[in-house]
Parts: structure tokens; C-alpha cells; sequence
């Protein structure tokens, strides 16, 4: 590139002391603003699995009363701790997050105690099926997504690229609170009558459009979210296409920033028809239209009063359109980041990153194509349903090849097991475990039988959390002494990867046998009563111990994570990890704008041992 | 824009009223036409055909669209795929059901 | 430091920020009419019988309607013209016009709800309707957020022209692309809806 | 070649044939995965950093993997156009001649299975939403001709054996789904529509309990599965009294029962084992929305409708 990219740039604006306010809370700097997604996600991630704790308890031991002092006491106690190490060391973080999981603890004592709710402490059906709904909700549109993307892209796109910060920093803080009051609506609705919404994530009409008062806040929640995810993938694109430093050409950009390109046309793209659908959700459920209601519906006996001649797919073709593309949001992040820490931890190039890179862009345009395979038990012909078959093996193929090429990148190399490359190497057979369950879903006539059942949460749960899940702890650890200066404690960190690798293992590979056998999902005493559930009934206890496993192996993450920041072992260096891309050439952490000096860019994004270099890694703005 | 001078920009204006006259005409001539009551399919062609010839001009001359970078082009031509997708696809599939 | 290419064109893609930035807003605009649009057809598509707007609705008033959205626009490209030819107070004239046209639109939007109204037909009557007002409604909306940018560059927000006057212009042309684009949705829901 | 996949018993004539492809697809994912699995430990073990002090930066050659890749690939045509698309069809299109064919209906709500039988005539009754009460689930006019004779059951469907059948699948009020697994059947209940399925069932429900009959240990707590299962034979106690008839459910005070009489162990099978299982969400007794499929020997199967239709009004 000949020309200077460096013309727009006014040397050093000077850098004023802000406020409180201007600094933590409404802050326009990039960094903080990802630091703000990171801990409401992580928050929300633990909230949502505790949630789904309650749940597994009662798919174990349907009818048993739940001992809900020990659910409400352990993030009480937890979260006690948390806030006296806080007060007493005078640590903001760990005090806001103590307060935060003393009000989950509340809120599970609040739940927990209420009689209409647990009557003799068993949870009466209407509440699994809301905290199923808000699980699925919660895990993906204030979780992961937003720590995926709000919090990783956020942090270190702009300084991966070169760029002082985003382009928009007004509508990246817009962005960060349309999400946190998005989230605080979806909360709220547990307070309301007939509390969250029920109708499972996917809010189906017609159920959802008979639903308590919860699912009108959850539209409301999703419209929020929806908004928040449209600033969010407009400044991403912008950032990626616009700021890119002097040098830095397309295929230049370290991977994790092609997969977070691609992700954010899939969020530009993909939401808006989930917000016309729930526009059109919310008109049926307020304003008494019939969008989604058909002539003739008789509820409990009763003939619904409405004019009707809706059809209940259309919300399915809408929501899909969305849901599909929204999996694949899911998951390229969690490969950017799994990428970047294999490239770093073998010490040389990613093998095939220009069909890596490729196969993302082919992977995203194809996934706008695949949605209706979640719907071939609708009633689909065979032109439909051949079209959709063929698009949805045929997007398994980039999948494929992202996969075989990183597994490949590890050939040759020189491999340091790092915590982060721990999660970074758990990561790939439990994607693949995960995607190629995915196959038999894939084909109409096998989605016969594993349609809705047991097989399907199998599937995703391995793609999404032991392998995003694993992904974005990896990103943590890999990133975290950019962000604080020091490192995570190697110990804990072990410690909190094999627990969790083994229980993740433990929880979900079970859920394919009892998929394979026939068990349906969604059920609320885990299939107790089904004569062909029967064989397999015995592994719920073995899965739910397995999730109760998995909460006691977070603890020493969350130890680690906060114990780390002031007592972490100090950097030596900007690029304790000897990393390549440019975000290790700032000082850490980085300052307001970033860079000190405009950074420029010569070579490709793993110039790792490189033949005739003193050092084995090469950084991108070495000349 | 960037060959911004002011001979540019007059000319430009020209165009303006030019456009500005031509979705004027063809606004009347679409409601003319829905006067006649042609059967639904001529109807919905003839008034599709107009509504984007209006909406082809607005997009090239009031947005410039038809002197605008390629990024920009290739951004929308992704959107029109998609959007022909979540058109056809649904339609294709209430067509084609079981029995 | 400052966030490069606010106002200068990057040279290798030809834009500034904000200019690929409201593109892929609209694009993402697009979508989501799109999916209305769809939902219509899809819903037509399948219904027994579905009536003929124009027995329903008031064409002549909707046409007026169409003018007076269609000469926002040109009053729109027009101040942005004016603020090229470093013309401010002709730029004052024609936003002041493109704002009145908007409100001008919404009046006779209300007046067309008003008569639905007042007959006791709500969103609820039945599908046709449901699709009429949701769509004209959420079309509405956007006029609305349009004439509220609008009028801030046209008020408060014009003093950036004393300052910085090639940022100005450029978001006076972005706030157009957003203004012409309400127009574009009008200039399809008009006959969608009201002719056919 | 499957049955290491623990899926349910087969008793549908097209059964075998998804089973099948499962199998397939599954001895597909294996070898993929074990092939990956296998080079992905080598890696680690031979390319450590304690052996491998150095990378080697240019790693693979060749084009092994684009190979594979398009092995892949391949294998996929093969899946779809050799299995899915052909199997599909014969679902969805090639339905049995309605006059060979046994036509039922079943009607899904809040959280029943309606089961709709034509009667002697052959031809359904009217059926309207103005005539549904609380009696009459699915409206039916028993006031019309072809009405008079129709039967109507709730969470029962009785099928003959052997004879296809097609299903005529709706729902009142929100979206159910017919999930047979011991048949391969699922199709969603859309309100609003009504979507035809079919299957030729092949074996009787006594044959299928007959297999899945086991025995269970009495000793050391109850078997929480016991609760579902009846006995296969007589029980009978001391005083030579019948504990457990053959057939009975096996309850937890039958259990005691028994063990006090000193049995240590019991064959029993299950009492329904062939169930429609609802597969979609569709409220708080969705996860209970379960009917019972009785598959009888065409004698039993006529024999049970003469009987249904001696109950209704003359
Ligand atoms: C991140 C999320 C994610 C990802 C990546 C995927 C990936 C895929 N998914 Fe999944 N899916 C979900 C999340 C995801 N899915 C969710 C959430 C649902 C359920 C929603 C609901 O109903 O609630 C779902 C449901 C779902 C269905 C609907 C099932 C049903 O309801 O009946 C189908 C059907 O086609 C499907 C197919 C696929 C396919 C073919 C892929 C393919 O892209 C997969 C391709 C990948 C491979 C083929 C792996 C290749 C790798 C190797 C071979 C390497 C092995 C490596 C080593 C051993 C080191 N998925
Ligand atoms: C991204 C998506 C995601 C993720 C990550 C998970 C994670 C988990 N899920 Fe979830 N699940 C869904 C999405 C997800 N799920 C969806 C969409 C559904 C369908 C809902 C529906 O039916 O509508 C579902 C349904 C579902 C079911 C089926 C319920 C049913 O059908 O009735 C089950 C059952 O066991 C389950 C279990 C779990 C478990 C044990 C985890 C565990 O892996 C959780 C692990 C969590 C962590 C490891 C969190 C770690 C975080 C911390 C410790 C916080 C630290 C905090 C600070 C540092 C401040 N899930
Ligand atoms: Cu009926 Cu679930
Ligand atoms: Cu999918």
C-alpha cells in the first residue's frame, strides 16, 4: 500500500484526567468499555448456569425438594468473601462482583423460598420451563455473545488493527448500555406475575403469544439486545474496514479479527429479521393482531378471540434466520481466539491461513442459507427439504477445513501447554465431537428420530461450551496480563481446565445416548415417565453431578481471576507470551489511544520462528 | 463526493429536478394504473416494475449510489442475496409441504 | 489521538467512517423491511381472500402523502447541495423544508389513523389491517427519528458549520442517506399496501 | 453395524432403513474423528516443547488434507443423494393408497393426544370448533351420518399390525409434536394445518414387551424403573396367593410384597412400551403429554373397535 493511512490522525490530543464517571461508567475508550462487556458477561454467564443448576437438580431428582439453602448459600458465600476481600483490600471489582453474586444468591433464595413456586421445595413445572427459557436466552444473547464479541472484539480488534479506538466510541458505549438495560429487562421479568418468559429460547407461536406477562419483556429485552448488536457490528465493520494501520492489508489481519469481520456481518444482517419478528411477536400479544395465530385455535376449551389467519412458521422461518447465523456468532470468535493461541503456543505460522480465512467468509455467507434444517419436522417436501439438507452439509465443509487446518498448524511445532493453549487444544475435539453431531441432525430423514431430543442439546452444548466456553477461557487467560500486567497463577489454572474438561465431558456426552435412545428434550422430570427413557434414566444423576462438579472447578478460576490482578506474577515484558500481533506492541496496559507511536505494519500476522530471525516470533510492526 | 466542485454540484442539482419530476410522474402514472383494475398478478408486476424504477432512482441519484465506492456496492449486493433468501425461501417452503 | 478518517476519505476504500458506517445501517434497514416485506407476502400468499387496498384505504390521501415524502427528499439532497456550494442559510431554508415535509407526512398519517380509529378498526381487525397499521407504523417511527435528526442539524447541531464545515457536510449527507432511505421504504410499502 | 448406538426397538417397516443411515453417518463421524484424534495426540506427544525445542515452521506437505477434505465432501453427496433425499421422498411422498391404508386422525392439545377413528363407514365426521366441549374433544358432529359411527379415544391409539397407515396430524391450539421413537416417527402438530404422516407398523405390542422383557434384581432398593413395568408371569406368595398377576404393574407395595415372599429377582416388561412421546415444547404438561400406541393382531385390532362402538349411542 503506498499511500498513508496515518493522514487522518492529529498527533496527541492531549489525555485529560476524567472523572469517575467518565472513566468506569460512561467511558467512550474502547478497552474499558470491553472490560465493562466482560464482567456483566461473565456475570451473566454464571447466573444463567446457575439457573440451570435448579434445573438439573430436578432433571436428577425429579420430586425430591431441592436443599435451596445450599443454592442460594454457595454464590452467598462466595459472593460475601468476595465483597470483604473487596472492602478490606479496597478492591472495586471484587466488591461489585460480591454484590452482584449476593444479589444472585437472593434472587435464588427468593425464588427457592416462594411456596407457589417450590411447593415442599420442589419446583412446580412452569418454572423449569421459564428457567430453561431464560437459560438458553441468557447463555447466548447475554453471555457468550457479548463476551465473544462485546468483550473480546471490543478490547482487542482496535488494537490488533492498529487503531487508537473504535471508530465509534460514542456508539460503542450506546452499545454496552442498550445490552446492560436489555439485561436488566430479561431479569426483571423473574419479579413479574407468572415470572420469565416459558416458551423455551426460541419462543414459538402460538404458545408464546399465550404466554404470561414475561415473554412481552423478554420481546422487549431482545429488542434492546437487537439494537445493541446492530451499533456494535456497524463499528466493528467500520473499525476493521477504516482504521486499519499503514501496512496492514486484509490478509495481514491476525485471524481473530477476520473472524470477528465476518461475525458482525452475520449480527448487521441476521438480527434485523428477529427484531421485525418480535415486532411482530409484540403487535400479536399487545395489540391483539393475529400475525402468528391462525383461524380456529380452541386453548383449553376455549375459542381464542382473535381474527386469526397467522401462520405459526412464519416466526420459525424469522427466528431461524436469525438463530442459525447466531450459532456461527457463537462460534467464530471462540475459533479467532483458538487460532491466535495455537499460532502463539506452537511457535510457528497457522498452517493454510489464507483457506482458514476463506473458509470463514464462505462459512458465513452460507450460513444465512442453512436455517430451515431446525424445522424439517414441520411438514417440509422434498424440493425444500433437499435444499436445505444439501446447504447445510455443504456448510460443514469450511467447517471442515478451519478445523483440519488448525489441527495441522500444531504439526511441527514446537508445543508449550499454557493454560490458554489448554483450553485452545481442548477446544478442537470438542468442536469436533460437537459439529460433526451435527450431521445426522443435518439430514431430514435421521432428524426423524433426533429431532428435539436429548441429541440436539448434546450437539450444541459441545460446540458451545466445552468448545466456545473453553475458547473464551482461553482468551481470558491469554489476554488477561494485557489487560492487568500480571499473569493467572499456571496452578489454579490447570486446576480449573482438567475439572472442567472432565465434567463438561461428563455432563454432555451422556446427553447423545439418551438422545439416541429417544429421550425428548425440555421435559421436566428428565423423561422419568417414558418407557424408552427408562434404559437410560440413570445418567441425569451422572450429569447433574457432573454440573455441580463443573460450578465447585470454577471457583479457582474466579480465585485466580481476582487474586491475579493485584497479586498475579508481574510481566516482564508488553509480550510476556513472545506474541506477534500488534497488540502486544503497546505498553501495558494501554493507554488511552493505544499506541504511543502510530504503529505500521510489514508481514503477516504469525511470523513465528522464522528462519534467519534472532528470536523466534517476529512481531507485525518489526520492518 | 469528492469531484465536488460548484460547476459539479449545479449540475447535479439539475439532475435533482430531473429525478424529482420523473418519481413525481411515476407516482401518478401508479395510481392511474391501480384505477384500472387489472388482475391481481398484472397488478402486483406493473406496480413492483414502477415502485423500483422509483426506488432505483432514489438510490442512484439522491444517494449516489450509482458513483459510490465498491465496498459500499458489495455490502448492499450481500444484503439483496440475503434479503431475495428470506424472500423466496419461506414462500418456497409453505409451497412445498406434506400432503 | 484522534479516531482517523472522521472527515477525510480513507484513501484506499474512498470513505470516511461515517459514511460506511450509515451504509451498513441502511443495509441492515434493509433487512429487517425486508423481513416485513416477507412476512406480507408470505401471510398474502396463504390467505383465503385478502382485499383490495385501495377498498380499504385512502388512496388520495396516500398519494398526497407520496408527494410530500418524495419532495422531502429532493429538499434534503437539496441542503446538502447548498452546504457544497458553502451556502448555509439556503441549507437552513431546504432542511427547514425537509422538516416540515416530515411533519407535514406525519399530520396526514395521523389523520388516516384518526378515520381508522374513529370507525373502531384497530390492528386487530384482521390481518390486512394488522399488516397496515404495523408496517405504516413502524415506517412512521422512522420519520419520526429522521425529522428528530434532521432537526437538530438544521437547530443546535449546524454551529459545527463555523468550526468544522467539511464534517458538517458530511453529516448532513449522512442523515440524508437515512432520509432518502425512508423515502425508498415509503415509495414500495405505498403501492404494496394502498394498490394492490 | 448400530446397535452400539443404543437406539430404541425398531417396529416400523421403514424404521430400519433411518436406523440404517444413522449408523452410517455415525460409522462416518467415528472414523473422522478417531483419524483427527489419532494425529491430534501424535502432535501433542511428538511436538512438546520439551522434544521439540524448535518449530518447524513449514510443518505439513502436500495435499493429504484437501484429499480428505474432498473425501469429505464426497461422502456427503453420497449421504444425500444416496440416502437422505431418497428416504425423504419415501416419507413424504410416496404415502400408500389410501383404500390399503388406515386413516386416522389425531388432534394435539394442551396436553392430550385426540385420537380420531372413522368408524365402520371409513369416513370421518364433520368436525367443528363450535362443537368442542369437554365431551366431544375434537367437535365432532355426531348429529351427520358419517359422524354417528366415529370413534373418538384420548391418549390411545390402536393400530393393526402390518397395514399402513397414515396419520392426519393437527393441533387446537399450539404447536405439538407426534414423537413415536419405536416407530420413527416425528412430526410437528401445527394449528392450523393439517399434515398427513405414515408408517406400516410391524410387530404387535405384546411381541415388542416380549423383547424388551428383562429380569430385576429385587435386592437392595427398588429399581425406580420397576414402576413402569409389569410382570410376565405370575407371582404368586406362600400362602399361594397371587402377589403379582401377569400383566399387573409392578407398584412399590407389589415389590414389598414380593420380597417378603422371598423373590430376589422378577422378569417383567414393560406396560406400554411403544409411546407417542410430545418432541416440542408446548407448555407446563408438555413434559406428561404422553399417549400410548397399542399395536394388535388385526382379529384383536377389529375386535377392539366393535367393542368401541357398542358404547356409542345407538
Ligand atoms: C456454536 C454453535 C453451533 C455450531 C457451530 C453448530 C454447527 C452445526 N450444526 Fe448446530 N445447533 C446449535 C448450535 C451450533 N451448531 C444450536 C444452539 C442448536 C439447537 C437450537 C435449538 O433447537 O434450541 C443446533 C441445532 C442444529 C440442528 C437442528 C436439530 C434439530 O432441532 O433437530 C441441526 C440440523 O441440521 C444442526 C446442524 C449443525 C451442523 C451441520 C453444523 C456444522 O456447522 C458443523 C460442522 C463441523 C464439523 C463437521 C466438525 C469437523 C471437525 C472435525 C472432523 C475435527 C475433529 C477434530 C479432532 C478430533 C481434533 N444444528
Ligand atoms: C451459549 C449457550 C449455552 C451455554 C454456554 C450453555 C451451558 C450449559 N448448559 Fe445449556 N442450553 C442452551 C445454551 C447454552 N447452555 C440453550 C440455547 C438451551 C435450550 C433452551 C431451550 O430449551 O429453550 C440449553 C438447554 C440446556 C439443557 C436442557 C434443558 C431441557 O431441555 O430441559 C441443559 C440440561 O442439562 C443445559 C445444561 C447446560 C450446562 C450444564 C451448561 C454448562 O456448560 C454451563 C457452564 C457455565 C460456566 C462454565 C460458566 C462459567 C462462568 C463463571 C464461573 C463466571 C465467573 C464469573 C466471574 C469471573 C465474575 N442446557
Ligand atoms: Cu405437546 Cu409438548
Ligand atoms: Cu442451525
Amino acid at each position: 500500500m503506498q499511500h498513508t493511512a496515518t493522514e487522518g490522525y492529529h498527533a496527541g490530543a492531549v489525555h485529560h484526567e476524567q472523572g469517575f464517571l467518565k472513566t468506569y461508567v460512561f467511558s467512550q475508550d474502547h478497552k474499558t468499555i470491553g472490560l465493562q462487556y466482560m464482567m456483566t458477561a461473565l456475570l451473566f454467564l454464571f447466573f444463567g448456569f446457575t439457573l440451570m443448576l435448579l434445573m438439573r437438580w430436578q432433571l436428577a431428582y425429579p420430586g425430591k425438594a431441592i436443599p435451596g439453602e445450599a443454592f442460594a448459600l454457595t454464590p452467598g458465600v462466595l459472593g460475601l468473601a468476595a465483597l470483604l476481600i473487596g472492602v478490606v483490600s479496597k478492591r472495586k471489582l471484587a466488591a461489585l462482583v460480591g454484590v452482584v453474586f449476593l444479589g444472585i444468591a437472593a434472587l435464588v433464595w427468593y425464588l427457592v423460598s416462594d411456596e407457589t413456586l417450590f411447593p415442599e421445595g420442589v419446583m412446580v413445572p412452569e418454572l423449569y420451563n421459564s428457567f430453561g427459557a431464560m437459560h438458553g436466552t441468557i447463555m447466548v444473547f447475554l453471555g457468550v455473545v457479548p463476551l465473544a464479541v462485546g468483550a473480546f472484539g471490543n478490547y482487542v480488534v482496535p488494537l490488533q488493527v492498529g487503531a487508537p479506538d473504535m471508530a465509534f466510541p460514542k456508539l460503542n458505549m450506546a452499545s454496552y448500555w442498550s445490552y446492560f438495560f436489555g439485561g436488566v429487562v430479561m431479569l426483571s421479568s423473574f419479579f413479574l406475575p407468572g415470572g420469565a418468559a416459558n416458551s423455551g429460547w426460541t419462543s414459538y407461536p402460538p404458545l408464546a403469544n399465550i404466554a404470561t406477562v414475561g415473554q412481552t419483556v423478554w420481546l422487549f429485552g431482545m429488542v434492546l439486545l437487537i439494537t445493541s448488536s446492530l451499533l456494535g457490528s456497524v463499528n466493528f465493520i467500520v473499525t476493521i474496514v477504516q482504521l486499519r494501520a499503514n501496512g496492514l492489508t486484509f490478509m495481514r489481519l491476525p485471524f481473530f479479527v477476520w473472524a470477528q469481520f465476518v461475525t458482525s456481518f452475520l449480527l448487521l444482517l441476521a438480527f434485523p429479521p428477529l427484531e421485525a419478528a418480535g415486532i411482530l411477536q409484540l403487535m400479536d400479544r399487545l395489540a391483539g393482531t393475529s400475525f402468528f395465530l391462525p383461524s380456529g385455535l380452541v386453548i383449553s376449551g376455549q375459542q381464542l378471540g382473535v381474527s386469526g389467519g397467522g401462520s405459526p412458521l412464519l416466526w420459525q422461518h424469522l427466528f431461524w434466520f436469525l438463530a442459525h447465523p447466531e450459532v456461527y456468532v457463537l462460534i467464530l470468535p471462540a475459533m479467532g481466539i483458538v487460532a491466535e493461541v495455537i499460532a502463539n503456543n506452537t511457535r510457528k505460522p497457522l498452517w493454510g491461513y489464507k483457506s482458514i480465512v476463506y473458509a470463514t467468509i464462505f462459512l458465513g455467507f452460507m450460513s444465512f442459507i442453512v436455517w430451515a434444517h431446525h424445522m424439517f419436522m414441520t411438514g417440509m417436501g422434498t424440493v425444500i427439504s433437499t435444499f436445505f439438507q444439501t446447504t447445510t452439509m455443504i456448510i460443514s465443509i469450511p467447517s471442515v477445513i478451519i478445523l483440519t487446518a488448525l489441527v495441522i498448524s500444531l504439526y511441527g511445532g514446537s508445543i508449550r501447554f499454557t493454560v490458554p493453549m489448554l483450553f485452545a487444544l481442548a477446544f478442537l475435539p470438542m468442536f469436533g465431537i460437537g459439529g460433526l453431531t451435527g450431521l445426522p441432525l443435518g439430514l431430514a430423514p435421521t432428524d426423524i428420530h433426533l429431532h428435539d431430543t436429548y441429541y440436539v442439546i448434546g450437539h450444541f452444548h459441545y460446540v458451545v461450551a466445552p468448545g466456545t466456553i473453553f475458547a473464551l477461557f482461553a482468551g481470558l487467560y491469554y489476554w488477561y496480563p494485557k489487560v492487568t500486567g500480571r499473569m493467572m497463577s499456571e496452578r489454579l489454572g490447570r486446576i480449573h481446565f482438567w475439572g472442567s474438561f472432565v465434567c463438561m465431558n461428563g455432563i454432555f456426552f451422556p446427553m447423545l445416548i439418551q438422545g439416541l435412545a429417544g429421550v425428548s428434550r425440555r421435559l421436566y422430570d428428565g423423561g422419568a415417565q417414558y418407557s424408552h427413557a427408562q434404559g437410560v434414566l440413570q445418567w441425569n444423576e451422572v450429569m447433574s453431578i457432573s454440573a455441580f462438579a463443573l460450578a465447585v472447578f470454577q471457583v479457582p478460576f474466579l480465585i485466580n481471576f481476582f487474586w491475579s490482578i493485584k497479586k498475579g506474577k508481574k510481566v516482564e515484558s508488553d509480550n510476556p507470551w513472545d506474541a506477534t500481533t500488534l497488540e502486544w506492541q503497546t505498553p501495558t496496559p494501554p493507554p488511552h489511544g493505544n499506541f504511543t507511536s502510530l504503529p505500521e505494519v510489514f508481514r503477516g500476522p504469525y511470523e513465528y520462528s522464522m528462519p534467519g530471525s534472532s528470536r523466534d516470533f517476529t512481531p507485525q510492526n518489526v520492518r | 463526493m469528492e469531484h465536488a466542485t460548484p460547476d459539479a454540484i449545479k449540475k447535479h442539482v439539475r439532475t435533482y429536478v430531473i429525478v424529482f419530476v420523473s418519481l413525481m410522474a411515476l407516482t401518478v402514472v401508479t395510481v392511474a394504473i391501480s384505477y384500472l383494475h387489472l388482475d391481481v398478478a398484472a397488478a402486483v408486476i406493473v406496480a413492483m416494475f414502477i415502485a423500483t424504477i422509483k426506488g432505483a432512482l432514489v438510490a442512484s441519484y439522491f444517494m449516489h449510489l450509482i458513483s459510490e465506492k465498491r465496498l459500499i456496492f458489495m455490502a448492499l449486493v450481500l444484503t439483496f442475496i440475503f434479503f431475495v433468501a428470506l424472500m423466496a425461501l419461506p414462500l418456497l417452503g409453505q409451497h412445498d409441504t406434506i400432503g | 489521538m484522534q479516531i482517523p478518517f472522521t472527515v477525510a476519505a480513507r484513501p484506499d476504500t474512498g470513505l470516511h467512517n461515517a459514511k460506511l458506517g450509515v451504509w451498513l445501517f441502511l443495509a441492515s434497514e434493509v433487512m429487517l423491511f425486508g423481513a416485513l416485506f416477507s412476512s406480507y407476502i408470505l401471510l398474502r400468499v396463504a390467505a383465503p381472500e385478502w382485499p383490495h387496498g385501495s377498498a380499504l384505504l385512502n388512496v388520495p390521501l396516500a398519494t398526497v402523502n407520496t408527494i410530500i415524502l418524495i419532495s422531502s427528499s429532493v429538499t434534503m439532497v437539496m441542503s446538502w447541495a447548498s452546504l457544497m456550494l458553502k451556502d448555509f442559510s439556503k441549507y437552513r431554508r431546504y432542511m427547514g423544508l425537509t422538516i416540515l415535509c416530515g411533519l407535514l407526512f406525519l399530520v396526514v398519517k395521523g389523520f388516516e389513523y384518526g378515520a381508522k380509529f374513529s370507525h373502531g378498526i384497530l390492528p386487530s381487525e384482521d390481518l390486512f389491517y394488522a399488516t397496515y397499521f404495523t408496517l405504516t407504523g413502524l415506517h412512521g417511527l422512522h420519520v419520526v427519528g429522521g425529522i428528530i435528526v434532521n432537526f437538530y442539524f438544521w437547530g443546535p447541531g449546524s454551529r459545527m458549520w463555523k468550526t468544522e464545515p467539511q464534517r458538517f457536510t458530511n453529516r448532513v449527507e449522512v442523515a440524508g442517506l437515512y432520509w432518502h432511505f425512508v423515502d425508498l421504504v415509503w415509495i414500495f410499502l405505498f403501492p404494496t399496501l394502498y394498490l394492490l | 453395524m448400530q446397535e452400539f448406538l443404543g437406539l430404541p426397538l425398531d417396529a416400523s417397516a421403514h424404521g430400519p432403513e433411518i436406523d440404517n443411515m444413522i449408523g452410517v453417518i455415525h460409522w462416518l463421524m467415528f472414523a473422522l474423528f478417531i483419524g483427527w484424534g489419532i494425529f491430534f495426540v501424535y502432535t501433542l506427544v511428538r511436538f512438546r516443547h520439551s522434544r521439540q525445542a524448535a518449530a518447524d515452521t513449514v510443518g505439513v506437505k502436500g495435499h493429504t488434507s484437501s484429499y480428505l477434505e474432498v473425501a469429505v465432501a464426497l461422502f456427503e453427496v453420497v449421504l444425500i443423494v444416496g440416502f437422505a433425499v431418497p428416504l425423504w421422498a419415501k416419507r413424504v411422498n410416496a404415502f400408500p393408497d389410501e383404500k390399503e391404508a388406515l386413516i386416522v386422525r389425531v388432534v394435539a392439545e394442551q396436553f392430550a393426544w385426540n385420537i380420531h377413528y372413522p368408524g365402520a363407514d371409513g369416513q370421518f365426521g364433520r368436525t367443528d370448533i363450535n362443537l368442542v366441549t369437554s365431551d366431544n374433544p375434537v367437535g365432532l358432529d355426531r348429529s351427520e351420518a358419517y359422524g354417528k359411527d366415529d370413534i373418538v379415544t384420548i391418549n390411545q391409539l390402536n393400530l393393526p399390525v402390518g397395514k399402513p397407515v397414515i396419520i392426519q396430524l393437527s393441533s387446537k391450539d399450539v404447536i405439538h409434536s407426534l414423537g413415536i421413537p419405536l416407530l420413527r416417527v416425528k412430526q410437528d402438530a401445527i394449528p392450523g394445518q393439517m399434515i398427513p404422516v405414515w408408517f406400516k407398523p410391524v410387530e404387535t405390542t405384546d411381541e415388542i414387551r416380549k423383547k424388551l422383557t428383562r429380569t430385576y434384581s429385587l435386592q437392595g432398593g427398588h429399581d425406580p424403573r420397576l414402576s413402569t413395568l409389569v410382570a410376565m408371569e405370575d407371582y404368586v406368595g406362600k400362602d399361594s396367593t397371587v402377589i403379582a398377576p401377569k400383566g399387573s404393574i409392578l407398584f412399590e407395595e407389589v415389590l414389598s410384597q414380593l420380597v417378603e415372599a422371598g423373590y430376589t429377582e422378577i422378569t417383567a416388561g414393560p406396560d406400554t412400551p411403544m409411546e407417542i412421546a410430545c418432541s416440542q415444547l408446548c407448555g407446563l404438561g408438555h413434559y406428561r403429554m404422553r399417549g400410548y400406541v397399542f399395536i394388535l393382531t388385526p382379529e384383536k385390532y377389529e375386535e377392539w373397535l366393535k367393542e368401541e362402538a357398542s358404547y356409542l349411542a345407538p
